[in-house]
């Protein structure tokens, strides 16, 4: 594994390759030849560069806002894999399905190679040159947009894109940044901040005896799933934490604990109150919250939780009992518990207990602070998408700059940007591949990919101290008409500021002295171009600083009268998404691996299905695989059933991300889109659109299909010794041999 | 000079395997060890043996006629007896990733009438793609159902144009009608021991890991060698009492490692060690 | 006498002749000849529907091969773990076929059962059109059919050699050389007639039938040699017969799967072969005799005899199918336990039970004898039984490939499709073609032999009066 | 040498039989009963004993060539599989005997069925020139007697024919 | 009866002959014939390469190494093809023959910076895996072998050649038939010991 230690500009254009793109290996030759192929043959190469070898560059993973360092195996000029960094403290090394799949965001065949200009109904490929006298001609030099006028909508971004994005609408002066997310945290931080005084805290998972989860999937679409899972790893290990799952649906997480309820949706706050007031029996706790919160969570009774949540009232004082005499402990919430109207309260009611069990310090800390505030992350929102389509709405936005986000497919139907767009009248799209949200714009440029350009990031979460993490080519550009955001950005930039960045021949030579010029807080004494390389060859500068401190408002909490969840007999159902950690948001659906990577749970691919409790389709007479519709007050969508034990018996839920109509091959009439069945719930607080509040009624159709999954007939082992589980205090764990140590 | 040979090393040449210290002075044995309490299932392992290996997605069709190529599988099981008698799995599901067990005893290698599979000098259990004729008899007799077939012609469909960049140039393309299995990604296995011989040493701990190893987050899955006392997977076999040439382990009652079908004496080269739950919470 | 399928006759023999004779001792000589002949001439409608409808069979099978060839295996809807489907349930069950010329021509050859001569001819050319028949499904069911010959065992510039340990290199063997035996079997036995032939014939045919005959003159030295030779190779046949098809149960026999690693296999599987093979010399009888108007040969009392040890086998047949189930149902093996319960009761139940009724239940039938005398219902009894047996065969291949040890990969619901069908029924085609053309090159009957038999029985009766 | 054949051909095999006996009694000079060939459509095994000891080797060639491909197989066999490039498979030894008896068993049979076949075109004199007398009649129902014997006897011979009522008698040249 | 003594000797010795020349490769090993020293040899077709490259005045009069060009054959698996800035490295100092057509094409490509598009000769099937490090370590390094013969074994008499041509079968047989001999570990040791006989090791 050596890494690279030169120039990797320099080095990709005096590399020279010729005949490695064109072999294929193992296929069609199956005979001695001669003459029939070339050999890799090179002009200059570096002396590291030596055919058969393979040679592993740093850089980072852009597939989610985790930031992994990962490392790419290039040979003959050609990426063939991604490995983890184990240089990066966030992936230490691994790396998750997602990430792996990066390379077919690169490789995907379709991929979009050329500028392409509306023309009528269609977009029509162009020039560069045309594409970038039109853009200029709307963004450049002469244009005389400001303020609302223009908008840049984008998902999660941080590092110079952010920074060159800002300065972007900042000659404009604009500030209309819009950071969409459809899978928003937006109410947990909020409830985070409210409570603890910090967005989003460390989690030591650790350093936890037990983890108390309301539907906090951690080891599937949290924050930082690779980093989580290495630090779940390390909390099984001797002395093993406990991990107790209460959601409607079991996630990933749900799966690996050692005890799972099902509650109700949405009332996870109700059943973390009642835990509080059960805590709150211990004399120890009986101090941490004021006589006032005390006294109300008198009404939060365990027969009365539990007849409001779902769960046996045994469960809630063995729970507290567990918490009381496992400590350090951690209690999780999680979207599960936050899409809700009261979302903001079922999650800081959560974050209560925390308090309560005086886990601040121990399991959980604030995160260190960022030296370089510009380039971390803005957190998105829905809020922040439906701002923008009341703005295009009224017809304020006249240009509008669309990177890296898809809301025509994510934004549910009462948020109809998709109709609205056309009122923008001039809507430019930045995409490695054309998207729903793309083809109706009037411009789309054809971006580098990952794998092609330079960038640095930093995570939205940071495990310890902070990262900036630096992303490198790791080959030469597969295909000449496409060009990296940073340059986009900075042309227009010179076109607007041409005395401001004349100094930087492209985006590579902007960043470099960007991220050299930051060289004195990383205290090295290195020389600039040491430290650069170096910065290259380990693709992450680190830097140790002290976690923040936590604050204490549990005054936050608001501790009502319990409020039961309100039936609605017409959508009798309660409707829970999932997410899935490889699919997310749907953006990932165009990549093959992950089309048939199975679900972990039910084990289907390439599809949408409709899990649903094994006792509630005996009474419904619903088969595996019967065709169901499944209704909400806005719309409808189809989808296989799908019978699955881990859910709650009146909640039906779906998977999201599939169901794309304009997204290449792999993702076209894949499944169907959930998002598209959302109720305009919001939550109170925040008023974040809340996912986990839509209510549904079930039709048969009286169709019947084959689930496509890889599971068999039978789930069952049958007798056979496959999986066998052991009494955790039977084990012992501290006696084995294990290189994840403490 | 097979008939010399034949006279000169008959003894040897009649010995039955696996037996005891059968890799004691042998340089490379290759095994691994799957932590179930670690697995959280997420299939960051099946994706990087995609990318390794050079397997072909097969699309949906082709998935949901059981023509699925994933050289590890993660399973999902519900839970037995007990556990499966309340309205809910209260202890989460049981998963468990499906490889090549790369059997010392290998049910496969033994019918394979073309001898496309058999056992290499470091204990795998290999699969030569260009020697197989697609008999599928080895598929038919292996226990575990990890071998996959070849239904499709899928170097043309598999891979369009640039994806078959990605393909690893130290793995065949497998065309139709070919078997094909995990390899403990003997692709590197090779490549690391090259270069240890080259130096005239053995390969260390940890040089070179499969990639499923490599890529799990939790690292649930060890690979090493046996051969190497001190290796991570050598010291859990000795820990965990399991004797690699022996079909019923006599261990401790409070160890976790077990081997999948063992009583077939299959002599499996994984050892799961058990999922583990508080039975308090 | 000709016997004819008339109601009264069969009547009539009944209550008037006490036993009736195999056939008529007084039948010319010269007669035998020209009714053999005959039947190697221009040949009725009969034969050409037959035959075009075999070739039209044949056709359907040749082009799902070509599709599936073209396309890979994915094309006939195999896949993990249901590797084999039709192709070697069916590939069983023509090597079984194959056994039916074995048994009446060489072991009734060596026990001097001089009824099996006007048959034992045809029943030769099944064996060996059946694992003509049988190694296309070797071929048609390999994955790179193109590398076939990797199997065989012959010095190459790879320096490789197949895996002798393979069951598979032991079926190619033993197939190969019981092939080789059976053609060296039926055409030995065959060139007294060819001398026949070659008397009668004119032209190119007169070459063809001198070359095959080996100078066959009739010479008493020529018939010691024929004598001891014959003998000798049905000697060989036999337990070479019995090897092969335990052989391709040791297929099954040797592998670890649960439903197939029984040790009664090889017996259970040769006791099947032997009774699907005379099943199907019931039916090619009736139609031979139809066809090829040899009733003056192919007598009811021969039919009778057939049928007779048809359900002697039948019996036995259904011993050691009850012996397997009984062995895996007080045996302690969980997995074969299960393999069982799934095969009675599981997807493919319908299948099993039909199995079982039509193989131990359908020949008692057999023990009519007005009814083994009746011709539309041993042809409709004698198809049954073979349709039984070749169930037989899917219930060892389906249900233990959808229900092995790993239950995360049994299949629910797995069913052949079109392709398979289409290659199963132009197997049939293939071979019933074959054996059309057989019956116009080369004498379905055994002329000198039934002239034997005429002869000793001539002089037998003569003796007695 | 110059001795010359004769054929009678006969309808009744009685017939032929008392033609046989009586030329064995009628001691011609320069006859022995070893040059009389009878030819049939079926076998007459019942007249070896008056034909004299007409010895058969064909089982000779059969155990030779059982024999043969039994042990050439076996070795054969096992020093393909003690080769260089063959590999030990499913922990059975590399030379594996119950599987090699298989495959003995089948090769001792096929070359004893072949040499059986060689044995016999041997025995019968392959691929050399045939007797010209002969009738198609033989292939039918008719029994023929053929007779070598000095040019001399030839017509004492038919002479003895004649007497048994034959259908026809023919020589070397012509009839 | 007589048993014709001549015929009999006929049959059977067609049917010994026959059989000896079966049995001859199982007892030896590979195909009839190929035991033979030169059993092997297979001259390819000749490869029309970018630049008559000729290797007999390099390899040849000049005697160079082969591994001072081809370079990567001892640290890699693919012995490689000169880079471009290699052949510059000597031909930019060497004045006199600057004006041939080759060395002018040689040029030619170094001022477009193109590589030069040679073309395989000694092409495997894509299923082979050949390591040439492994075999140069062991046959140049450590047995210490005069390169050509190391380097000639398989690529044939490369020194008397202008563009490469193949001369060798590159077979599967060929390759065994080396790798069941017993070389010396290492000059100067009497110990020895075969190549690999692992499937695995070559196929991938």
């Amino acid at each position: 594994m050596s890494n690279s230690n030169i120039d990797r500009r320099d080095f990709l254009r005096v590399l020279g390759i010729s005949g490695a793109a064109a072999t294929l290996a193992g296929c069609g030759n199956t005979s001695i030849e001669s003459g029939a192929e070339l050999v890799e043959s090179y002009v200059q190469p570096e002396d590291f560069v030596v055919p058969g070898v393979g040679v592993f560059y740093a850089s980072t993973c852009t597939q989610c806002g985790s930031g992994c360092g990962i490392m790419g195996r290039v040979r003959e000029g050609r990426l063939l894999k991604l490995e983890g960094n184990p240089k990066s403290g966030i992936s230490g090394g691994k790396i998750c399905g997602l990430g792996q799949a990066g390379v077919q965001v690169h490789y995907n065949p379709d991929r979009l190679t050329t500028p392409m200009m509306r023309e009528g109904e269609t977009l029509k490929p162009v020039s560069w040159d045309k594409a970038m006298a039109v853009l200029t001609a709307r963004l450049g030099s002469s244009s005389a947009l400001s303020g609302d006028q223009i908008a840049v909508l984008t998902g999660e971004i941080s590092g110079h894109q952010k920074v060159l994005l800002g300065l972007l609408l900042e000659s404009f002066n604009s500030t209309n940044h819009v950071v969409y997310d459809a899978l928003s945290p937006t109410i947990g931080r909020a409830a985070c901040k409210a409570v603890l005084g910090v967005e989003q805290p460390v989690l030591q998972i650790d350093k936890a005896r037990l983890i108390l989860s309301f539907g906090n999937d951690f080891l599937g679409a949290g924050p930082s799933p690779v980093h989580m899972a290495a630090q779940y790893a390390r909390f099984r290990k001797a002395p093993r934490g406990t991990l107790i799952q209460i959601e409607p649906r079991m996630t990933l997480t749900g799966a690996n604990a050692d005890r799972w309820y099902a509650i109700i949706p949405g009332t996870e706050g109700v059943f973390a109150l009642g835990l509080a007031h059960s805590l709150l029996q211990h004399q120890e706790y009986a101090h941490a919250v004021s006589a006032d919160i005390a006294e109300a969570l008198k009404q939060y009774d365990k027969d009365t939780v539990s007849e409001i949540t779902g769960v046996h009232a045994d469960a809630l004082s063995h729970i507290a009992g567990m918490l009381w005499e496992r400590s350090p402990n951690l209690v999780l919430s999680g979207p599960a518990a936050e899409g809700h109207a009261h979302g903001f309260d079922n999650a800081a009611a959560i974050l209560l207990l925390n308090l309560i069990l005086d886990n601040r310090g121990k399991t959980l800390q604030g995160q260190a602070s960022h030296p370089f505030p510009q380039l971390t992350p803005i957190t998105g929102s829905t809020g922040a998408l439906t701002r923008l389509n009341q703005a295009v709405t009224a017809g304020k936005c006249q240009a509008l700059v669309v990177i890296g986000s898809n809301p025509v497919f994510t934004a549910p139907t009462f948020v109809p940007f998709a109709n609205n767009l056309s009122k923008v009248p001039f809507k430019v799209a930045f995409v490695t591949q054309l998207d729903e949200t793309a083809r109706q714009c009037d411009l789309v440029l054809p971006l580098l990919s990952p794998m092609e350009d330079f960038g640095t990031h930093v995570a939205g979460y940071q495990p310890a101290g902070v990262d900036l993490m630096i992303q490198q080519p790791l080959m030469e550009r597969l295909y000449p008409e496409t060009r990296g955001l940073g340059d986009i950005l900075l042309d227009l930039l010179k076109q607007r500021k041409p005395d401001a960045y004349k100094a930087f021949p492209d985006y590579y030579a902007y960043i470099k002295t960007a991220v050299t010029k930051a060289k004195p807080v990383f205290r090295t004494t290195s020389s600039d171009d040491n430290f650069w390389e170096d910065a290259l060859r380990n693709g992450v500068l680190h830097l140790d600083g002290p976690p923040a401190a936590l604050e204490t408002h549990a005054a936050a909490v608001k501790v009502d009268k319990p409020r039961s969840v309100v039936t609605d007999v017409h959508y009798p159902f309660y409707f829970v998404p999932s997410v899935k950690a490889d699919l997310r948001d749907g953006r990932h659906a165009n990549l093959p691996w992950l089309q048939e990577s199975p679900d972990p749970l039910t084990t289907i691919v390439w599809d949408s299905w409709v899990e649903i409790h094994p006792t509630t389709a005996a009474e419904m007479q619903i088969r595996e695989g019967d065709i169901l519709e499944v209704q909400s007050a806005t719309g409808s969508v189809m989808a296989k059933a799908y019978l699955f034990p881990g859910i709650q018996p009146d909640t039906v839920s779906m998977p999201l991300g599939q169901g794309h109509t304009a997204y290449g091959r792999y993702a076209d009439g894949m499944g169907v889109n959930t998002f598209k069945i959302f109720d305009p719930v919001f939550d109170e607080h925040t008023g974040e659109l809340a996912l986990y509040a839509t209510r549904v009624i079930i039709k048969k159709t009286g169709e019947h299909a084959n689930v496509v999954k890889d599971e068999g007939p039978t789930a069952l082992q049958q007798g056979r010794k496959l999986v066998v589980t052991m009494a955790a205090d039977q084990a012992q764990l501290a006696k084995e041999i294990s290189r994840v140590t403490q | 000079m097979s008939l010399s040979n034949l006279i000169k090393n008959w003894s040897s040449l009649r010995v039955k395997r696996p037996y005891e210290d059968q890799y004691k002075d042998k340089d490379y044995k290759w095994a691994m060890v799957i932590d179930l309490d670690a697995c959280t299932g997420c299939n960051a392992c099946t994706t990087a043996c995609y990318a390794e290996n050079n397997l072909p997605v097969v699309g949906r069709e082709a998935f949901s006629k059981g023509q699925a190529m994933h050289w590890i599988r993660i399973e999902r099981y519900w839970g037995e007896g007990e556990e499966m008698k309340g309205r809910f799995p209260d202890r989460g599901a049981q998963f468990l990733p499906m490889l090549c067990q790369q059997c010392e005893s290998a049910p496969c290698e033994v019918v394979c009438p073309v001898g496309a599979t058999h056992h290499t000098p470091d204990g795998l259990n290999s699969q030569v793609y260009n020697r197989c004729i697609g008999s599928r008899y080895c598929s038919a007799n292996c226990p575990y159902k990890v071998r996959y077939f070849n239904w499709w012609q899928y170097p043309e469909r598999a891979w369009p144009n640039p994806l078959e960049l990605q393909l690893n140039p130290d793995v065949t393309v497998r065309s139709k009608g070919v078997m094909e299995k995990c390899t403990f990604c003997v692709q590197r296995l090779t490549e690391a021991k090259g270069r240890a011989r080259t130096e005239g040493r053995r390969v260390a701990d940890g040089e070179v890991v499969t990639a499923c190893a490599q890529a799990c987050p939790t690292s649930a899955i060890t690979f090493g060698n046996l051969a190497d006392d001190k290796s991570q997977v050598a010291r859990t076999w000795e820990r965990q009492q399991i004797k690699l040439a022996s079909d019923r382990q006599e261990k401790d009652e409070n160890l976790r490692g077990y081997r999948i079908l063992e009583d077939l004496r299959t002599y499996p080269s994984i050892v799961y060690m058990e999922r583990v739950r508080d039975s308090e919470a | 006498m000709i016997h004819t399928t008339d109601e009264s006759d069969i009547e009539i023999e009944r209550r008037f002749v006490p036993k009736a004779k195999d056939i008529n001792e007084d039948i010319a000589w010269a007669q035998i000849n020209k009714d053999v002949l005959r039947s190697m001439e221009r040949p009725r409608l009969m034969y050409w529907v037959i035959f075009l409808a075999s070739l039209a069979l044949f056709s359907v099978g040749v082009y799902c091969e070509v599709y599936q060839y073209r396309n890979g295996l994915g094309a006939a809807d195999l896949e993990n773990p249901q590797v084999w489907g039709l192709y070697i349930a069916t590939f069983i069950f023509w090597i079984g076929m194959s056994h039916s010329g074995t048994l009446l021509s060489a072991i009734l050859h060596i026990m001097h059962a001089d009824w099996r001569k006007p048959i034992y001819r045809f029943a030769e050319a099944m064996t060996t059109f059946s694992l003509m028949t049988a190694g296309l499904f070797v071929l048609v069911h390999l994955g790179r059919v193109w590398q076939f010959y990797y199997v065989v065992a012959y010095p190459n510039e790879r320096w490789t050699w197949p895996n002798f340990n393979s069951p598979l290199v032991w079926d190619a063997t033993a197939i190969g050389t019981y092939l080789t035996s059976s053609i060296v079997f039926l055409y030995f036995g065959m060139i007294p007639d060819l001398a026949i032939c070659r008397d009668n014939a004119k032209g190119f045919r007169k070459k063809f039938y001198w070359f095959l005959s080996a100078g066959w003159q009739g010479t008493d030295r020529q018939w010691a040699n024929f004598r001891v030779a014959y003998m000798t190779l049905a000697c060989f046949l036999i337990p070479l017969a019995v090897s092969v098809h335990s052989i391709v149960a040791s297929d099954f026999a040797v592998s670890q799967q649960p439903g197939w690693h029984i040790t009664s296999f090889p017996p259970y599987f040769v006791a099947g072969a032997l009774y699907s093979g005379c099943a199907a010399i019931i039916t090619l009888f009736i139609i031979l005799r139809y066809v090829f108007r040899f009733e003056a040969y192919m007598t009811m009392p021969i039919l009778d005899k057939t049928c007779r040890l048809t359900f002697a086998i039948a019996m036995v047949w259904t011993y050691l199918n009850l012996i397997e189930y009984a062995s895996a149902w007080y045996g302690n093996d969980e997995y074969a336990k299960q393999a069982l319960i799934f095969r009675a009761t599981g997807t493919y139940a319908p299948y099993w039970w039909a199995m079982n009724f039509l193989g131990s239940i359908v020949p008692f039938v057999l023990v009519f004898k007005s009814l083994r005398n009746h011709l539309p219902t041993m042809m409709v009894v004698s198809l049954l039984l073979n349709v039984g047996m070749w169930l037989e065969r899917f219930m060892i291949i389906t249900p233990t490939l959808a229900h092995g040890y790993y239950p995360w990969t049994w299949t629910g619901d797995w069913w052949p499709n079109w392709v398979q069908i289409g290659i199963v029924a132009g197997s049939f085609g293939w071979f019933s073609m074959l054996f059309m053309l057989f019956c116009k090159i080369f004498p379905a009957v055994s002329m000198y032999e039934v002239k034997e038999m005429v002869y000793h029985r001539f002089m037998a009766s003569k003796a007695r009066a | 040498m110059g001795k010359v054949h004769t054929l009678a051909l006969f309808n009744n095999f009685e017939e032929a039989v008392r033609a046989i006996q009586e030329l064995k009694g009628a001691h011609l000079p320069g006859f022995r009963i070893d040059d009389v060939v009878i030819k049939s459509p079926i076998d007459h095994p019942e007249l070896s004993e008056m034909l004299g000891k007409r010895p058969v080797y064909v089982q000779l060639f059969t155990l030779a060539g059982a024999v043969l491909g039994g042990s050439v197989g076996f070795t054969l066999i096992a020093s393909a599989q003690a080769n260089f490039l063959l590999q030990i498979r499913g922990g059975r030894p590399v030379v594996p005997i119950p599987p090699d008896m298989v495959l003995t068993y089948e090769l001792f049979i096929l070359f004893g069925v072949l040499m059986t076949m060689l044995g016999c075109f041997i025995a019968w004199k392959l691929p050399g020139n045939r007797s010209t007398l002969y009738n198609t009649s033989i292939s039918v129902d008719k029994i023929g007697i053929l007779v070598r014997a000095d040019p001399l006897v030839i017509p004492k011979i038919n002479e003895i024919f004649a007497r048994h009522q034959p259908l026809q008698i023919m020589g070397e040249h012509g009839r | 009866m007589k048993v014709r003594v001549k015929n009999c000797l006929i049959w059977l010795s067609i049917w010994v002959f026959s059989s000896a020349a079966m049995a001859e490769p199982f007892v030896q090993g590979g195909a009839i014939g190929s035991q033979t020293e030169d059993g092997f040899n297979a001259l390819g077709p000749v490869v029309e390469q970018p630049i008559e490259f000729p290797h007999n005045t390099h390899a040849g009069q000049m005697g160079i190494n082969c591994m001072y060009c081809h370079t990567y054959a001892r640290r890699s698996g693919v012995s490689g093809i000169p880079r471009l800035d290699k052949c510059m490295g000597c031909h930019n100092l060497i004045e006199s023959v600057k004006d041939r057509p080759r060395i002018k094409k040689l040029f030619e490509y170094w001022e477009k910076k193109e590589p030069i598009p040679w073309k395989k000769v000694h092409d495997l099937p894509d299923f082979v895996r050949f390591n040439h490090e492994r075999h140069i370590q062991r046959f140049y390094f450590k047995e210490d072998r005069p390169v050509r013969e190391v380097c000639g074994y398989c690529h044939g008499d490369i020194a008397s050649m202008t563009t490469a041509r193949r001369v060798k079968a590159l077979s599967m047989g060929w390759c065994v038939s080396c790798h069941q001999k017993e070389h010396l570990e290492s000059a100067g040791t009497t110990k020895t010991s075969n190549g690999p006989n692992d499937c695995w090791q070559c196929h991938k």
